[in-house]
């Protein structure tokens, strides 16, 4: 999807004088490592691509876990004309559903999600997600292979939307690659308990587990156990490789740029809403980030890129039910 | 006139010490380079600055205002209900799940049905500390922490599980949520803003509260518990069920706040794992509102709107200036530590008026004057 | 499939480590209680002491600087907090609420400011203790930890002595039950509470350098997640005693790692029932050793002598 | 310093020490006004006057803990400022406070350690404190268990320890405020002979107490206060007992009452074999039988802490009676709750007033229908009728005289006298079948005791059956038809009016069968 960004500022040159505003809102802060900030460094991405500050203006809300303030939020930046309104949490969507038809001219987005409310008959919302156990899948896939235990630990806060589809697909990844292989799951129930989430990594670890993953914010903690421990870390959602350049081995990262240069092309030419978009291996808008500190065998990188190339081509199919 | 005055001066202490605050807090502001009068330009207008504006701080006031009352009773009973976080959320699912099974019934009904329930959901979260208390002697500030845990890993079971979306079951992304209320359950809103007849129904349960505690039995006995319980058993007042009454009562009105959230802003049950992701902390806040209204149904009215208009206003204040939401936070926790020091003034001021004055005249209530009968006693004597 | 052993030895040294933080804060809120001051700010105290020992370890690379900071930052809130329910007499269940928002805000706002993103620093090592570590099964559950854990543990009997064995514990249990008495002995009720306000601060303040430097080796806004609300409850359970404390802490933490292993040993219990386990355990406990000890008499009621 | 200027305990003597311009003021009342008093060592002055009178007030300005309006204080003719009880300490001056200032989970050794240095430093030196409270036991004559917790103790154990408090402290000047209130007539003896003998070693003491006779008895000076300001002081030796009460009260008391003959009527209320547990669950009230008739006092004597409150309170559903019945006019009350047992018309005015029959916070009013809130004509259908309810209250405060700005006045702030007359009016307004009266004049003045003392008649007149528990002998013997007599839980026995001499009486409460 790099062509049509590119022409994205191009198309809007005359009216730079009107920059393209985009306002956020986020659940966690843009400095989570996981999934805030991923939204938040694809628009910074963006901004640099169409010019600068000048060129587009960034505003966001971070920490609106509570769904009243959001749409209190999503209100007020479409009232002060912004051109979109990023929604960037699945429980924000009764809220735009709401909000959205009461400013045709703006448009929204709402992830993670494929909901565009066209059945509703709302036209100017976006949709987005990700299919994050495709990275997870890849993941799983190194994982299995690196894991000389057979025993590979899994933290994650609530078994539900993102978090859920990530660990399926690490699961399945792994299990593909080494029918023996132990993935123990620990959900911790929460977002934020960082003790907790390091406590569950530890017990893995006595557990006889020699790789960790782990998913949402929360997570850091858990890093840290691993680190300490000598196991080896597989991160998704944001790049982890700087909280433990020594044992993380690979990330999924999002890539929304993918997603949002097509909505803001579309915005330019009128369009505001109708469309989901998936970011996919396939679309480039889940990269396999791996931590060239990490001195990755020969083959068991083979191995991720051909899960990479089979899911793509989709010879690998991966069961999420 | 001077009393008069004095009351102003008293009922505007808060309002200085919020200005007090937003003082230290402009500090703040200068310190990330930003201007301390567009901020709180920003947050006046966010929190009064348009019908809409006002709209959103009743509708951030209506829970704080229904956690308020019933902390209003609670306190009272000289038990400290900090559980009404987790009393909330079980209202809300009870409620909720009224709405989702009962799609035939006609609206009103529903709704109706629906705020019972957030009654009775609540009401079994908070009588249960209320019995553990009077039956076990377990602590209440304890159990009610506790209650609150297992209470978020309910609903995030009910809303992963049995309760989830049908639509969502079909997806891959499986996001925790029940599905939406139908349009006919939703609580009338009054004018074109998101202001719901829940704010209505709030200031109608706040004049409610104050007859029951003031003008009925139950609310004698409740006061009398919370005063004194050995006094209250002999005057025939069985304390452990009053106790247990007056947490019940307390978690019923937060059970109210979370049904009414679901039926007035929300329309369904939406987890992020936290139970502030459904209460926005009115399970807190409306603690604090219900002390600074001096645990009195009608004062905790401006109170609840008060928290209202600081909560929205700072989030106005947020996106205008764009700072770290965490400011906010710091701010609004120097908010309340500076009004609630600032009623020592008040509690200074009113004893002073109390003094006798200068002379050393004793108020007119006062038995006559000693000198006289002093003197006379002295003749008696002489 | 895993040997017993190994889940015992497991469980038992993450309930040690769990326990940790909640030692520190809960050992702290019972000074602070047992004087008569009910401390709801717990978290938000912290909150910032995590942060400015991760912020002063990560800068300077001392560990040791990174825990004064926190003892010193603790010290401020306390310092703040015995201001505020001493000389104001605030109300103190809503100015602890106010120092927990506060602090929440603060140590995020600093983070944010100072740090920017998640960070690691090398945390204080595992401390073997010769011999004792070496014992099969106890040294391994109980013998390799961090420093910071093994004086979260020493803190235990030394609370119990100062309460129990010394002219200032006598002060501190008198105030806490009944100030007008204390006060017409000469003992300055005001001073006392603010020794152990600041006190409850500086613990809860090594309290988060416990997470942040020790244990779990990163900052993270609210990273304590409501811990220092459970060490609040804690002081409950344990009936206002250090050892109290000391049982609270290490049932509620055995019985969360507990949970952690059931789910990995997969044993078929919903992931939500697993973690309510702790939480409903520790009611169940105390319905069962149904304790008739009160609360210090005059907790959460300001001194003023009445003129 | 001459050795003459020493007291035994070794601290040095307070020749005099004089207040000055004593003025107080609370929010609503002058508790102080201007006063000038004055004690001298080797004296003991009493401060004399009706409750709320400001002695306590007074006093505890001189002991630091409330700072005065105006006024100076001159410690042997220099000034000196006191703005702590530490200061007061510092110079010598003790106190024993009316309302205990014991701190109740804790030991008597460690409420007396509390505030002083230890000689092991920061650690407490608990067994030296021990020893040297036995010591000064011994010496004194006051049995206590350094080792017992507070909570544990008796009320007038309680005040034995505030007296060792004060000693152990070497005090030269030392203010006793209604030390005797709570004492049984031998344990009053007993202080006497403690009394006299600091006066003797040179300490002054201030000696506050409503029993003029303790006053006639002990005291050098008197001075008296009303309504805050100094009435006139003088020697005990120019005064007779009946002019000092007719001074302080303002008008004519009676001090002697005559008993009416009335017929006595059937038995009201019949206890048999009744046994109860105190809060240590240990046996308090042992196979206790009583039959207290219509018209009649019944006396019960006995020291306190023998049980007495503890079958008081298993009669009127507060305790749970372990064995044995209650009959209420035939009916059997036996573990009925409180609120029955109200209804069938049994009155109880207890003796810890303050804790266990008001709420302090609430006002008279409200606290005027603590007993009958739920019924007829104060409730119907769960509503108050706040009409009724002041209508009823304004009525009692009239008709027994409660001194109160009005009837929303918070019942706290009252003082202990119309305290007393609130709980009264209450109890006795309900025309009761049985009325149980626990100390009723404990801490009275003269005038109010003397009220109360009427008002119980009057109802003997309207042939109540009452039981009257009191640990005052005069009170007791002058009040009752028949004097049962309490020691350790049992009935020793039961005297009539006219068989009943206080030594025969204190033999009894001693432990000595009546028979
Ligand atoms: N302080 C106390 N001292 C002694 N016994 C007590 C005390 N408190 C309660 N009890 C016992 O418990 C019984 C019930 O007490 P209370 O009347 O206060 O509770 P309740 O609310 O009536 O309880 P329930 O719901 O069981 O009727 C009393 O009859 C009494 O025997
Ligand atoms: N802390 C206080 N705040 C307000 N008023 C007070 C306070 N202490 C005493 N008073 C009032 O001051 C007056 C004098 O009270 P004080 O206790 O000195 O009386 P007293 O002479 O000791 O009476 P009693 O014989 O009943 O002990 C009373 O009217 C009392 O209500
Ligand atoms: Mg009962
Ligand atoms: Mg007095």
């Amino acid at each position: 999807g790099g062509a049509p960004a590119e022409e994205a500022p191009a198309e809007e040159a005359p009216a730079t004088a009107e920059m393209f505003k985009v306002a956020v809102i986020m659940p966690s802060s843009i400095t989570d490592l996981a999934f805030s900030q991923s939204m938040y460094d694809a628009l910074l991405a963006i901004q640099e691509e169409m010019g600068g500050e000048e060129a587009m203006e960034i505003v966001y809300s971070e920490g609106m876990f509570v769904v009243d303030d959001a749409a209190a939020a999503i209100r007020d930046y479409a009232t002060e004309g912004y051109d979109l309104v990023i929604a960037h949490g699945s429980q924000y969507g009764s809220s735009l559903q709401e909000i959205a038809p009461d400013f045709p001219e703006t448009s929204f987005a709402w992830g993670t999600t494929l909901n565009t409310f066209s059945e509703e008959g709302i036209t100017n919302v976006f949709a987005y997600e990700a299919d994050s156990q495709e990275g997870g899948y890849v993941n799983g896939v190194i994982a299995a292979s690196l894991s000389e235990a057979g025993v590979i630990g899994v933290v994650g806060p609530i078994e539900a939307g993102d978090a859920s589809l990530y660990v399926k697909g690490f699961v399945a990844g792994a299990e593909a690659t080494n029918p023996d292989v132990t993935v123990n799951v620990n959900w911790i129930g929460s977002f934020s308990d960082v003790a907790l989430a390091s406590e569950a990594a530890n017990t893995h670890v006595a557990a006889g587990a020699d790789v960790l993953t782990g998913t949402a914010q929360m997570v850091v903690g858990a890093v840290g156990v691993a680190e300490e421990n000598g196991v080896l870390w597989f991160g998704t959602q944001s790049s982890q490789t700087s909280l433990a350049p020594d044992i993380v081995v690979a990330n999924q990262v999002y890539d929304w740029t993918v997603a949002l240069d097509e909505m803001i092309t579309l915005i330019g030419e009128g369009t505001y809403g109708g469309t989901a978009y998936t970011i996919t291996l396939e679309n480039g808008g889940i990269v396999m980030d791996y931590n060239s500190a990490y001195d990755l065998p020969e083959d068991v990188k083979a191995a991720a890129d051909a899960a990479v190339e089979g899911i793509i081509d989709g010879s690998i199919v991966i069961p999420v039910e | 006139m001077r009393l008069k005055f004095d009351s102003v001066i008293d009922a505007l202490l808060p309002v200085f010490a919020t200005f007090a605050a937003l003082g230290v807090g402009a500090i703040m502001l200068m310190a990330l380079q930003v201007s301390p009068v567009e901020a709180y330009s920003a947050l006046w207008e966010g929190a009064f600055g348009s019908k809409n504006a006002i709209a959103e701080t009743l509708v951030k006031a209506t829970p704080l205002l229904l956690v308020g009352l019933g902390i209003c009773i609670a306190f009272r009973a000289n038990v400290i209900n900090i559980g009404a976080e987790g009393q909330m959320i079980i209202g809300g699912l009870m409620a909720t799940q009224v709405g989702l099974v009962f799609t035939d019934l006609p609206g009103w009904v529903v709704i109706i049905m629906a705020i019972f329930a957030g009654f009775l959901g609540g009401a079994i979260w908070g009588g249960i500390p209320g019995a553990l208390k009077a039956y076990f002697g377990v602590n209440e500030i304890l159990s009610t922490v506790m209650m609150n845990a297992i209470a978020v890993q309910i609903m995030n079971f009910m809303l992963r599980g049995p309760m989830m979306d049908p639509a969502q079951l079909e997806k891959a992304s499986k996001i925790p949520q029940t599905a939406r209320l139908a349009e006919a359950f939703r609580l009338p809103r009054l004018v074109p803003t998101r202001l719901h007849l829940g704010f209505v129904f709030a200031i109608a349960l706040a004049v409610l509260v104050y007859v029951l505690l003031w003008r009925t039995t139950l609310g004698y006995r409740i006061r009398a518990v919370g005063q004194n319980p050995h006094a209250s058993r002999y005057g025939g007042i069985r304390v452990r069920r009053r106790i247990v009454t007056a947490l019940l009562l307390s978690g019923a009105f937060a059970g109210i706040a979370g049904a009414i959230q679901v039926y007035g802003v929300n329309y369904r049950m939406i987890t992020d794992g936290s139970s502030t992701g459904f209460t926005g902390g009115a399970g807190f806040n409306g603690i604090v509102a219900a002390l600074f209204g001096q645990l009195h149904p009608i004062g905790t009215i401006p109170a609840s709107i008060f928290f209202g208009a600081l909560l929205v206003g700072a989030n106005k204040m947020q996106r205008v200036v764009q700072i770290p939401a965490a400011l906010i936070t710091a701010l609004n926790g120097l908010v309340v530590i500076f009004v609630v020091s600032s009623e020592l003034w008040r509690r200074r001021r009113q004893k002073q008026r109390l003094l006798v004055d200068e002379g050393g005249e004793p108020p007119p209530s006062e038995s006559p004057k000693t000198e006289k009968g002093a003197s006379a006693s002295e003749e008696v004597m002489a | 499939m895993m040997s017993p052993e190994l889940i015992i030895v497991g469980v038992l040294s993450s309930t040690i480590r769990l326990a940790t933080p909640y030692l520190y804060a809960a050992i702290g809120e019972t000074f602070g209680q047992r004087s008569g001051v009910l401390n709801l700010g717990v978290d938000g105290q912290m909150l910032i002491g995590a942060f400015a020992a991760f912020y002063i370890a990560f800068t300077t690379g001392n560990l040791w600087l990174g825990v004064l900071a926190a003892v010193i930052v603790g010290a401020l809130m306390g310092l703040a907090m015995a201001f505020v329910s001493v000389n104001l007499q605030a109300e103190q269940g809503i100015s602890g609420i106010g120092f927990y928002l506060f602090g929440l805000g603060m140590s995020e706002l600093l983070f944010k400011m100072l740090l920017g993103t998640v960070e690691t620093v090398k945390g204080f090592p595992d401390l073997e203790i010769p011999f004792l570590s070496d014992i099969p099964y106890i040294g391994e559950i109980f013998f390799q930890h961090n420093i910071m854990v093994y004086g979260a543990f020493l803190l235990v009997p030394i609370a119990w002595f100062i309460f129990n064995k010394t002219t200032l514990g006598l002060k501190i249990r008198s105030v806490g039950e009944n100030p007008e008495a204390a006060d017409s002995l000469g003992v300055s009720v005001a001073r006392v509470r603010y020794f152990t306000i600041i006190l409850a601060g500086i613990l809860s303040g090594v309290a988060g350098a416990s997470m942040s430097i020790a244990l779990l080796n990163v900052f993270q806004q609210n990273m304590t997640s409501g811990l220092g609300f459970i060490a609040v409850a804690l002081v409950y359970f344990g009936a206002w005693r250090a050892f109290g404390v000391l049982a609270g802490a290490l049932l509620f933490s055995f019985v969360n790692s507990l949970q952690l292993w059931m789910q990995v040993l997969n044993i078929p219990i919903s992931t939500e029932l697993a973690i309510m386990l702790p939480y409903i355990l520790t009611i169940v406990v105390l319905v069962l050793t149904v304790s008739k000890v009160r609360p210090p008499s005059a907790l959460t009621k300001p001194f003023d002598r009445g003129d | 310093m001459t050795e003459e200027n020493k007291l035994p305990s070794g601290h040095t003597r307070i020749d005099s020490l004089e207040m000055r311009g004593i003025t107080k003021r609370f929010p609503g009342v002058l508790a102080s006004d201007n006063v000038n008093f004055d004690v001298k060592s080797g004296e003991v002055h009493a401060l004399l006057g009706e409750n709320g009178a400001g002695k306590s007030t007074l006093m505890k300005i001189l002991y630091g803990m409330y700072e005065p309006s105006e006024g100076e204080i001159f410690l042997n003719g220099k000034k000196i400022t006191i703005d702590t009880p530490t200061d007061a300490i510092n110079h010598g001056i003790g106190m024993i406070h009316q309302h205990f200032m014991l701190v109740e989970t804790l030991t008597v050794a460690e409420n007396v350690a509390l505030g002083l240095p230890s000689s092991r430093g920061f650690l407490t030196d608990l067994d030296k404190v021990s020893a040297r409270i036995l010591e000064l036991a011994d010496i004194y004559g006051l049995e206590i268990d350094p080792e017992a917790y507070i909570w544990q103790l008796s009320v007038g154990q309680q005040q034995r320890v505030e007296i060792i408090k004060a000693l152990y402290r070497g005090a030269a000047l030392l203010i006793l405020d209604e030390p005797t209130a709570v004492l049984t007539p031998q344990e009053v003896d007993e202080f006497f002979v403690i009394m006299r003998q600091m006066v003797a070693d040179g300490h002054g003491l201030i000696f506050i107490s409503h029993k003029l006779h303790e006053i006639m008895n002990i005291c050098d000076r008197v001075t008296i206060l009303r309504d805050g300001a100094k009435v006139g002081t003088r020697n005990i030796a120019d005064i007779t007992k009946s002019e000092l009460a007719n001074w302080m009260v303002g008008r004519e008391v009676s001090m002697t009452r005559e008993l009416e003959e009335i017929e006595r009527g059937p038995s009201r209320l019949s206890i048999e074999n009744l046994s109860c547990d105190n809060e240590r669950e240990l046996p308090a009230v042992k196979n206790v039988s009583l039959n207290i008739y219509s018209g009649e006092i019944l006396g019960l004597a006995g020291i306190s802490g023998n049980g007495q409150r503890e079958l008081a309170e298993s009669i009127t559903g507060l305790r749970e009676i372990t064995g044995g019945k209650v009959l209420l006019e035939d009916e059997d009350i036996t573990n009925a709750r409180p609120g029955e047992v109200t209804k069938r018309m049994l009155s109880y005015i207890p003796e810890e007033r303050m804790r266990d029959g008001m709420i302090k916070d609430f006002s008279i009013a409200e606290n005027m229908v603590l007993r009958e809130h739920h019924i007829p004509p104060f409730a119907e259908k769960g509503f108050l009728k706040l009409k009724k309810i002041a209508s009823h209250s304004d009525e009692l405060i009239k008709k027994f005289r409660v001194k109160t700005p009005s009837r929303e006045t918070k019942a706290g702030t009252l003082s202990g006298g119309n305290i007393q007359k609130v709980v009264l009016a209450r109890e006795i307004s309900r025309n009761p079948r049985v009325l149980i009266a626990a100390q009723p004049t404990r801490g009275l003045d003269v005038g109010a005791t003397e009220y109360v003392h009427e008002q119980l008649l009057e109802q003997r007149r309207d042939g109540t059956a009452i039981m009257m528990i009191s640990e005052d002998l005069d009170e007791v013997m002058a009040l009752s038809d028949r004097i049962a007599v309490i020691c350790e839980g049992e009935i020793m026995g039961i005297v009539e009016r006219a068989d009943a001499t206080p030594q025969k009486l204190g033999l009894m409460m001693a432990g000595e069968s009546g028979e």
